[in-house]
């Protein structure tokens, strides 16, 4: 794809109101948006609830379909689909972790996931979804494997980061986890042989070139071969491993630091994701949305990435989410300390045609 | 299959009742022992790690006979966890504290037992635990 | 909870009198009047220590110079001084300074907390937890703190 | 013998235990009234109580005892026989032994000896017994409480009444006291103790002198008074009495000196401050008493001991007006006070003790040591506290006496003028300013001047001029006065608040105020200054502080020269100071502007009657001479000029006037004057408008204010000559103007009227006569007059409506007496009224619109009849006139009518000749009419203007026209004349008294609301929402009040959040907050839904341009 010969801009298309606290985390529902299934997304929030907005497929415009409350009685910081759809995952403050069941719209709590210390600040599905990793301030990273049921065994509690660990991730195609931490580094973890026996395979810090304050967030593109990631030095990074050399099984397949994007950033980044179209957008502290793609002139030495456009005041305070939808519609969401979240098309700025990838 | 039924719900009584006893048992020798292996140790560290060590070996001797009661109580991974735990009481070198091979067992231990706990969905709080100060964050 | 004061007895400062704004009798009433340095002081100089009966301005914690702010850019720096170099209040003073901010600023207003360079122990550590809203936030949903910083901002009226 | 039976059973009663008090105080009463009223002797009673007296059943016996002494008690008017009373106090001194029936003992001891003269009293030897008796026979400190304090009554009483009896018991006398006061601990009982001993020793001084050790041991012990048990518990006996008590007894002989000045000096090291203020005070006091010879041994102790508090380590602060002090002035300590009194108290006594303090080298040390700062500032605050109490004791030292006086100039004169920096040889005019020496120059100046004054009563004994400060000063006068004149000259001068201008301006004050007599300060000198002073007033007005202390110098050696009138400088202070101050009002030169020209005259002329006259007369002239520069060649400046004096006149010489009482000519002579002026000048066309207007109006207020404060015979005078000035003028003359309605004449007068011709200037002038005008005061020509007010008011002017108002305000309700010819009642005045304005007053319809079509063709002319009606309405209402109800229904149907629809027929017409933009006008006229109705004025109809003012006038008004204009309110179906109702509904409720409005709030509130709602739509009346919002907010804070807001609360809400937002106007958003703070406190489940939605304006608040909103706003987050 060419970002080069048009200008671009992200145009609001929806304002989404309804949660009463700042909005912390979002998650597009997979599977929809694509072929007649209207597009679900969850936002989670200080209100100590989930909201489920649908587009109606009608007018196009996102409505709220549900709310989650009653069972976290602390803030939701964070929140996601399993591969199937079928289960939400949500991670609060309260130190648990509820699996919701999506029963044709409204949703039921079949488990909550206890064992934090204390808050617990990110959940994640893996491609299969027969793993959930969790973390959160006590330092520790859990790994629970789906049973029938609806019944979790914890499969290993990774101890490692020695500080509040910000955000779980599992790798696209590969049941390899990455967790990101206020300690600065970034983890990757992986199984050794078939019997539960995960441990830390690499850790990313200053010395491999990685972030110098709290990494908040990562994110794949589309291969798996490069990850993105955010951090309180108002840099992101982007990381690249060989992918081949993994599939062949070689989880330890190092990754390596390609390059870094700083100078565009005053204020903590919160969120990054990498979308399908290759894509990087941010949500900082700065109230704006930015757009990264990778740059013709990238040279052998490693990819370049240049900013495709910024979004000044795209809320009324912090954003602390920014997510792209996986299907085709192209949406970017967003979420923010403003209570809101917000649907954005990128489009070219003279406006007319929605942008052709 | 109404009795089926029956028989199904005595063996979850029955295991209950063994659980909770056993676990009581357990949990009271496993501080006893704890106590004992710790004045061995001598140290106020030395007493507290036995105390904790004796906890574990209370809870694990209570997991290993419920199990006994009924297999498919505890998954086969918890199981594994289990015997891991014993195996890591067992080897513990109570008497060479210099040794640090001990920091990091208690360590593993703490992670597997919590795993456990987690999994079997039980409260199991070991109350020597260094307390977090209630106005940190 | 730490036992004991951690620093039992400070130095205590005299409080700058109230420095009244002049007032002009017949004032434009559409002009806009900037959020500035003063105002902000008023807000967090009163706060109680959390361990002394005295207000931060009392011991010298934050002076009128320690606010910087610039209204246009809705952004506002507090530095503090803590009393002593070790003292475990830190947080807890940047926390109630951050707070109190949060509840007597305009939502635009981007707040930074920060203890003045070469003054605390663990500084850069103390600094970092301070701007960490997501530790933030979750502190203020902990009740012992939550009554602890509300002790702290409670007015006193002398 | 019914009596005797009637008589014992008082008796039982009385020594029976079981009754109770109330019952035997009965008896005791009653037996007293027989014999009162003789109806029982004395003896009688004796004999038969004997045995009652006699048994040895010790309780009867004591009750017996009591009971008779009781009785005696009461009897202390009754004569009684030498014999009786020689049996009776032979009796209980005997009985005095008797410890079980001690208290009756004593009891009837005191009867008897507190008896007087005319009634037969005890005998000295008779006394003597009781004293021996007490003597021999009281343990006092044995007793109880209530006992101990009798005996000790008993012998306060011996030694205040019976001194002559018992002076020869001697050592015996002064022993058993000892041994009976001695550790008495309750402090009714010691106040007691300490008289006891103060007369003691006043009764001798002799056989005192072997106990006076032990005595005041007992006593000593005592000091400083101060409760250990908790306060309050004593109210009876206030510390402050007891330890005054204590001091008198302390300075009861000087042979206690040897003991208790060491005691007391020592206490002066104490810690507890009040030990030390005690310390001081009885020191003082005890030396007066002992006398100089005594206490001379202790002089040196002494001066430590003040130096130590005063000077070594001041505990004085610096008062708040320090600084326009010249940084100071500073408030003592209690301790400085009394050491500072101590001082003076020493000093006055004996000479010698100067010398100590003139001795003292650490002085000497500082005084040299102050000359190292060079500028006031380098000065730390210590050292000027210590100046500050140096400067004290100096003066103190200096004052009492001439030779004290001689001394401490010796001392430190010299010293001083040399950090001075002054010869007396020769005078310069460059000064360093050495502030320190500067500053004690002064107040030495300060004390030889009060110092001569004392001495001085126009007469000094001849070899004053001899004495040594009396040279020195003769030397230094001349330099010292060009020092100080060189301070003010010196460009320290320019900077603010400067100390050295402070104390230069005062130092020559102090050598301008020596009397006439005192030659060091030559005439010459005196001039000198005075020219300088004058200088500075008439120069120097931009070096405000200079400049104003310059003038208050000037006004204090005014008021000093009053007192020797007649003198050398009374005079020169006529001639250099009065003639040039009061010059300055008609002088031209821009020196100084003409505020504070005016200023410095009037309080130059407040320091005497007759130069304040002189001030009028030259305002006077100023006046009119700036009149007549006006009518000859239009200048504006003069104009303004006019404006600040008659400002002057009436704000600040007519008030002195009326202070000093009597001169009421000044007032009555202005008043004319004015009217002369109005009579002479023909043209008073003055443009542009404003700066006229500015002129009419300050000459109308002056007007008013004259009148006002003159007596009902000068007013009299007054409105006659305004009358006939008026009524000469040949347009009010002609006959076609007298009647009313003629609208031929209107349209002429109609054009006049919009510059500001010599017919407004007179009919204005008038109308503040009228306004101003006593009830009593007849007006000439009653009727006219009225017309002259309704004509020029249908043509638009407001001054005639003012004088309508009065005058319906004051109008007698009818004629008592004679002729009805000159004067006319007020139903008279109502009925011209209404006629003209074709109102018919007899039904309450209101306003007979066909009619009024005649002169409400034009709209204008009918805002005028509502403006007319709106003050003729506040002046009934005020006075409590039922008509005041056909004024407001026409004014009502006024606000009833409307552009489009529901118009009444007769009004087809009016609005056929006018747009609908002047009906729309007229009924917002209309509506405004109720805030003149109910608002407080300040042109007419107060009390400064002797309106007749009935009380609760206002609540009155509110509680009749609420109803009516609520269901108006409710019937209206045009949204405009609903605005329209809820303006006057706004206009009354916010001019109700609050507690009339919380009666009503249930019902008002609402309205309230609705009313907000619908104001708000329009800009123009944010001023009418601003003080809506205050009702509510009062309506708020109110107990009665919360309880209807409840019932409203989302509604009171949902406006307040709005008017949060409120941009046009910055106190309503502010109100608005306060009030949703208020509201914070109403019932939390009535608001609570609410909540989100305040927080949310709240938080926007928070941005608002204002600053003052932000902090409302943050305090109300806080609430919420």
């Amino acid at each position: 794809m060419n970002f080069a010969d048009e200008n671009f801009e992200l145009r609001e298309v929806q304002k989404l109101e309804g949660h009463t606290d700042r909005v912390w985390s979002l998650a597009w529902k997979p599977t929809t948006g694509v072929d007649g299934a209207p597009a679900v997304l969850a936002s989670c929030s200080g209100d100590k609830t989930v909201r489920i907005w649908e587009q109606s497929s009608a007018t196009g415009s996102f409505q709220c379909k549900a709310v989650l409350e009653d069972t976290h009685n602390r803030t939701v910081r964070s929140c996601a689909w399993s591969p199937s759809g079928k289960l939400l995952a949500t991670a609060s403050f309260d130190a648990t972790t509820a699996i919701w069941e999506d029963v044709g719209g409204d949703f039921t709590c079949v488990s909550t996931l206890e064992g934090h210390e204390n808050e617990v600040k990110s959940v994640s599905w893996n491609a299969s979804g027969s793993l959930l990793a969790t973390c959160g301030r006590d330092k520790s990273v859990w790994i629970w494997e789906v049973l029938p049921h609806n019944e979790f065994d914890c499969v290993s509690v990774l101890q490692g980061h020695t500080q509040d660990v910000k955000m779980v991730q599992w790798h696209p195609s590969m049941d390899i986890l990455f967790s990101c931490s206020y300690d600065n580094t970034i983890k990757v973890w992986a199984e050794d042989g078939g019997n539960d026996d995960w441990h830390c395979v690499q850790t990313l810090n200053e010395s491999s070139s990685g972030h110098t304050s709290t990494v908040w967030a990562l994110s794949f593109n589309a291969s798996g071969d490069k990850m993105v990631s955010c951090s309180d030095d108002l840099t992101i990074k982007i990381w690249g491993a060989d992918i081949m050399s993994m599939q062949s099984g070689d989880e330890n397949a190092p990754w390596t630091h390609l390059c870094t994007l700083s100078g565009y950033h005053d204020r903590t980044i919160f969120s990054v994701h990498w979308s399908r179209e290759g894509i990087i957008c941010t949500g900082a502290a700065d109230d704006a949305i930015r757009l990264f793609v990778e740059s013709e002139e990238s040279v052998a030495d490693g990819p370049m990435y240049k900013l495709l456009t910024k979004k000044e005041k795209a809320h009324d305070m912090d954003v602390n989410a920014v997510l792209w939808s996986s299907t085709g519609n192209k949406l970017l969401a967003s979420a923010s300390d403003d209570g809101t979240v917000k649907i954005w098309e990128l489009g070219s700025s003279s406006g007319q045609k929605k942008l052709q990838l | 299959m109404d009795c089926i039924e029956d028989i199904f719900e005595s063996s979850l009584k029955l295991e209950e009742t063994h659980f909770k006893d056993g676990y009581d048992e357990g949990h009271a020798d496993g501080l006893i022992s704890g106590k004992e292996e710790g004045r061995q140790v001598g140290l106020k560290t030395g007493f507290e790690i036995g105390e904790e060590l004796g906890f574990y070996r209370g809870c694990v001797d209570v997991w290993n006979s419920a199990a006994r009661v009924d297999p498919n109580f505890i998954s086969v991974r918890i199981q594994k966890t289990i015997k891991q735990m014993d195996e890591l009481l067992h080897s513990y070198p109570i008497l060479e504290p210099e040794k640090e091979s001990g920091s990091d067992m208690i360590d593993a231990l703490r992670l597997k037992f919590r795993a456990i706990c987690a999994s079997l969905n039980m409260k199991l709080e070991y109350n020597g635990y260094p307390k977090t100060s209630d106005v940190e964050f | 909870m730490v036992s004991g004061l951690i620093n039992a007895n400070p130095v205590v400062y005299e409080k700058k009198e109230r420095r009244t704004r002049s007032s002009p009798g017949d004032v434009d009433e559409y002009a806009v009047e900037q959020i500035d340095q003063l105002e902000i002081f008023d807000h967090i100089r009163d706060i109680k220590d959390p361990e002394h009966p005295y207000s931060l301005e009392e011991l010298k914690v934050i002076t009128e110079d320690a606010v910087e702010v610039d209204d246009n850019r809705s952004y506002v720096r507090v530095t503090f001084t803590p009393t002593v170099e070790h003292c475990s209040m830190a947080t807890v003073i940047g926390l109630c300074l951050r707070v109190k901010l949060m509840r007597s600023l305009p939502p635009r207003y981007k707040v930074d907390i920060r203890v003045a360079p070469g003054t605390h122990a663990t500084e850069a550590a103390v600094n970092k937890q301070l701007n960490d809203k997501e530790r933030v936030a979750a502190a203020l949903e902990n009740p012992n703190l939550v009554d602890m910083v509300d002790e702290c901002l409670a007015p006193s009226y002398e | 013998m019914g009596d005797s039976v009637q008589l014992i059973k008082h008796v039982e009663l009385y020594v029976n235990s079981s009754a109770t008090p109330s019952q035997q105080v009965a008896s005791v009463d009653a037996v007293a009234a027989l014999l009162k009223n003789d109806l029982l002797t004395l003896d009688a009673l004796v004999r038969e109580m004997e045995m009652y007296l006699t048994t040895t059943d010790s309780i009867v016996r004591s009750r017996g005892t009591l009971l008779l002494a009781e009785i005696l008690e009461q009897l202390t008017s009754k004569p009684l026989n030498s014999t009786s009373i020689h049996s009776l106090i032979g009796f209980f001194t005997e009985r005095l032994a008797d410890w079980k029936a001690l208290r009756g003992a004593i009891v009837g001891c005191l009867a008897l000896l507190r008896r007087k003269v005319d009634v037969g009293i005890v005998t000295d030897s008779e006394a003597k017994a009781v004293a021996q008796s007490y003597l021999q026979n009281l343990q006092v400190q044995s007793l109880g409480q209530h006992d101990r304090k009798l005996s000790f009554q008993l012998m306060d009483c011996l030694l205040d009444r019976y001194p002559g009896a018992i002076r020869d018991l001697g050592d015996n006398l002064v022993y058993g006291i000892c041994e009976a006061i001695d550790g008495e601990k309750d402090p009714q009982c010691l106040l007691l103790v300490f008289h006891i001993v103060e007369s003691l020793a006043r009764l001798y001084t002799g056989p005192l002198a072997n106990f006076a050790e032990d005595l005041f041991e007992i006593l000593g012990s005592y000091f400083p008074i101060h409760f250990t048990h908790p306060k309050g518990e004593d109210d009876d006996v206030k510390r402050e009495e007891l330890s005054r008590a204590l001091m008198l007894a302390f300075a009861s002989t000087h042979l206690f000196e040897p003991f208790s000045i060491p005691l007391l000096l020592e206490k002066l090291s104490s810690s507890l401050p009040s030990a030390k203020v005690e310390s001081f005070k009885y020191l003082s006091y005890c030396s007066t008493k002992y006398g100089p010879e005594r206490m001379v041994k202790h002089a040196e102790a002494l001066w430590s001991s003040v130096k130590d508090v005063t000077y070594i380590s001041p505990s004085s602060t610096p008062s708040t007006e320090s600084e326009s002090m010249g940084g100071m002035s500073f408030q003592d300590s209690e301790i400085m006070r009394h050491a500072f009194v101590l001082l003076q108290e020493v000093t006055r006594q004996h000479a010698d003790f100067v010398s100590l303090v003139i001795a003292d080298n650490d002085i000497h040390v500082f005084i040299n040591s102050l000359n190292q700062y060079k500028e006031f500032d380098d000065i730390p605050v210590l050292v000027k506290q210590k100046l500050h109490a140096l400067g004290h004791i100096l003066s103190t030292c200096a004052k009492p006496s001439v030779e004290l006086c001689n001394k401490v100039f010796e001392g430190f004169f010299p010293l001083l003028m040399d950090g001075f920096g002054l010869s007396a040889a020769k005078p310069s005019d460059n000064v360093e300013c050495k502030f320190g020496a500067i500053y004690l120059c002064t107040e030495l100046l300060a004390a030889s001047r009060y110092l001569t004054l004392s001495l001085d009563n126009c007469t000094l004994d001849p070899d004053f001029s001899r004495q040594t400060w009396h040279v020195m000063l003769s030397n230094f006068s001349k330099s010292l006065e060009k020092a100080f004149i060189a301070l003010l000259r010196s460009n320290v001068a320019d900077n603010a608040e400067s100390a050295y201008v402070y104390f230069g301006v005062k130092g020559l004050q102090i050598l301008a105020t020596f009397p006439e007599s005192f030659l060091p300060v030559s005439k010459s000198i005196y001039d000198d200054i005075l020219l300088e002073l004058v200088s500075i007033v008439t120069s120097s007005g931009s070096k405000t502080f200079l400049w104003t202390l310059a003038l208050k110098a000037l006004v204090e050696i005014g008021f000093f020269i009053n007192k020797c009138p007649g003198s050398g400088k009374a005079a020169s202070f006529e001639s250099i100071v009065v003639e040039k101050i009061v010059s300055l009002i008609s002088s031209d030169d821009s020196a100084l502007p003409l505020s504070l020209k005016l200023q410095a005259v009037f309080e130059i002329g407040e320091t005497r009657k007759d130069i304040m006259l002189r001030v009028v007369q030259a305002l006077d002239e100023a006046i009119s001479t700036k009149f007549s520069e006006v009518n000859d060649h239009g200048n504006h400046e003069s104009y303004n000029m006019i404006v600040k004096l008659l400002d002057t006149y009436t704000q600040k010489v007519l008030p002195w006037f009326l202070e000093i009482g009597g001169s009421e000519e000044i007032p009555l002579n202005f008043a004319l004057g004015i009217w002369d002026k109005m009579e002479t000048s023909r043209f008073l066309n003055v443009n542009p408008l404003q700066i006229a207007s500015g002129v009419l109006g300050a000459t109308m207020t002056a007007m008013k204010s004259a009148v006002g404060s003159c007596s009902k015979e000068n007013q009299e005078i007054i409105i006659s000559k305004a009358f006939g000035i008026l009524f000469s003028s040949t347009d009010f003359g002609s006959p076609g103007f007298k009647s009313g309605n003629d609208i031929v004449k209107e349209d002429e007068l109609q054009q006049t009227n919009n510059n500001v011709g010599r017919d407004k200037w007179l009919t204005s002038l008038f109308a503040s006569v009228v306004i101003a005008l006593r009830p009593q005061t007849i007006i000439p020509n009653g009727k006219m007059v009225l017309q002259l007010f309704i004509t020029s008011l249908l043509n638009g002017h407001v001054p005639s409506a003012h004088a309508l108002g009065s005058l319906v305000n004051k109008l007698p309700l009818e004629i008592n007496g004679m002729d009805s010819s000159t004067s006319f009642t007020l139903n008279e005045a109502m009925d011209i009224i209404f006629h003209s304005f074709n109102i018919l007053g007899n039904d309450g319809s209101g306003i007979d619109f066909g009619s009024l079509r005649l002169n409400t063709l034009r709209i204008q002319s009918a805002i005028n009849t509502v403006v007319g009606l709106a003050w003729i309405g506040k002046g009934l209402l005020m006075r409590g006139h039922e008509k005041v109800k056909d004024i407001t229904m026409s004014l009502l149907s006024f606000l009833t009518m409307d552009g489009q629809d529901g118009l009444p027929k007769q009004f087809q017409n009016l609005i056929e000749v006018s747009d609908e933009k002047g009906v729309n006008q007229l009924m917002i006229c209309a509506g405004d009419a109720f805030r003149t109705i109910m608002s407080e004025s300040e042109e007419c109809l107060n009390r400064k203007y002797h309106a007749n003012v009935r009380p609760l006038y206002k609540q009155r008004f509110f509680s009749t026209i609420m109803p009516i204009l609520i269901s108006l309110v409710v019937k209206s179906e045009s949204s405009f004349v609903r605005s329209m109702l809820y303006r006057a509904f706004a206009h009354v409720v916010t001019e109700t008294p609050l507690s009339a409005i919380l009666g009503e709030a249930k019902k008002l509130v609402p309205l309230l609301l609705d009313c907000l709602s619908m104001l708000r739509k329009d800009v123009s009346n944010k001023e009418i929402i601003y003080s809506l919002l205050l009702v509510i907010s009062g309506v708020l804070v109110e107990k009665t009040g919360q309880e209807a807001a409840v019932e409203n609360a989302p509604g009171i809400i949902n406006q307040l959040t709005d008017l949060t937002a409120y941009s046009h106007m910055t106190a309503i958003r502010e109100t608005a907050i306060q009030c949703l703070v208020a509201v914070s406190q109403l019932s939390h489940t009535r608001i609570y839904p609410l909540r989100t939605k305040v927080l949310r304006a709240t938080s926007k608040a928070l941005d608002d341009p204002k600053r003052v909103v932000r902090q409302e706003a943050v305090r109300c987050h806080q609430t919420w």
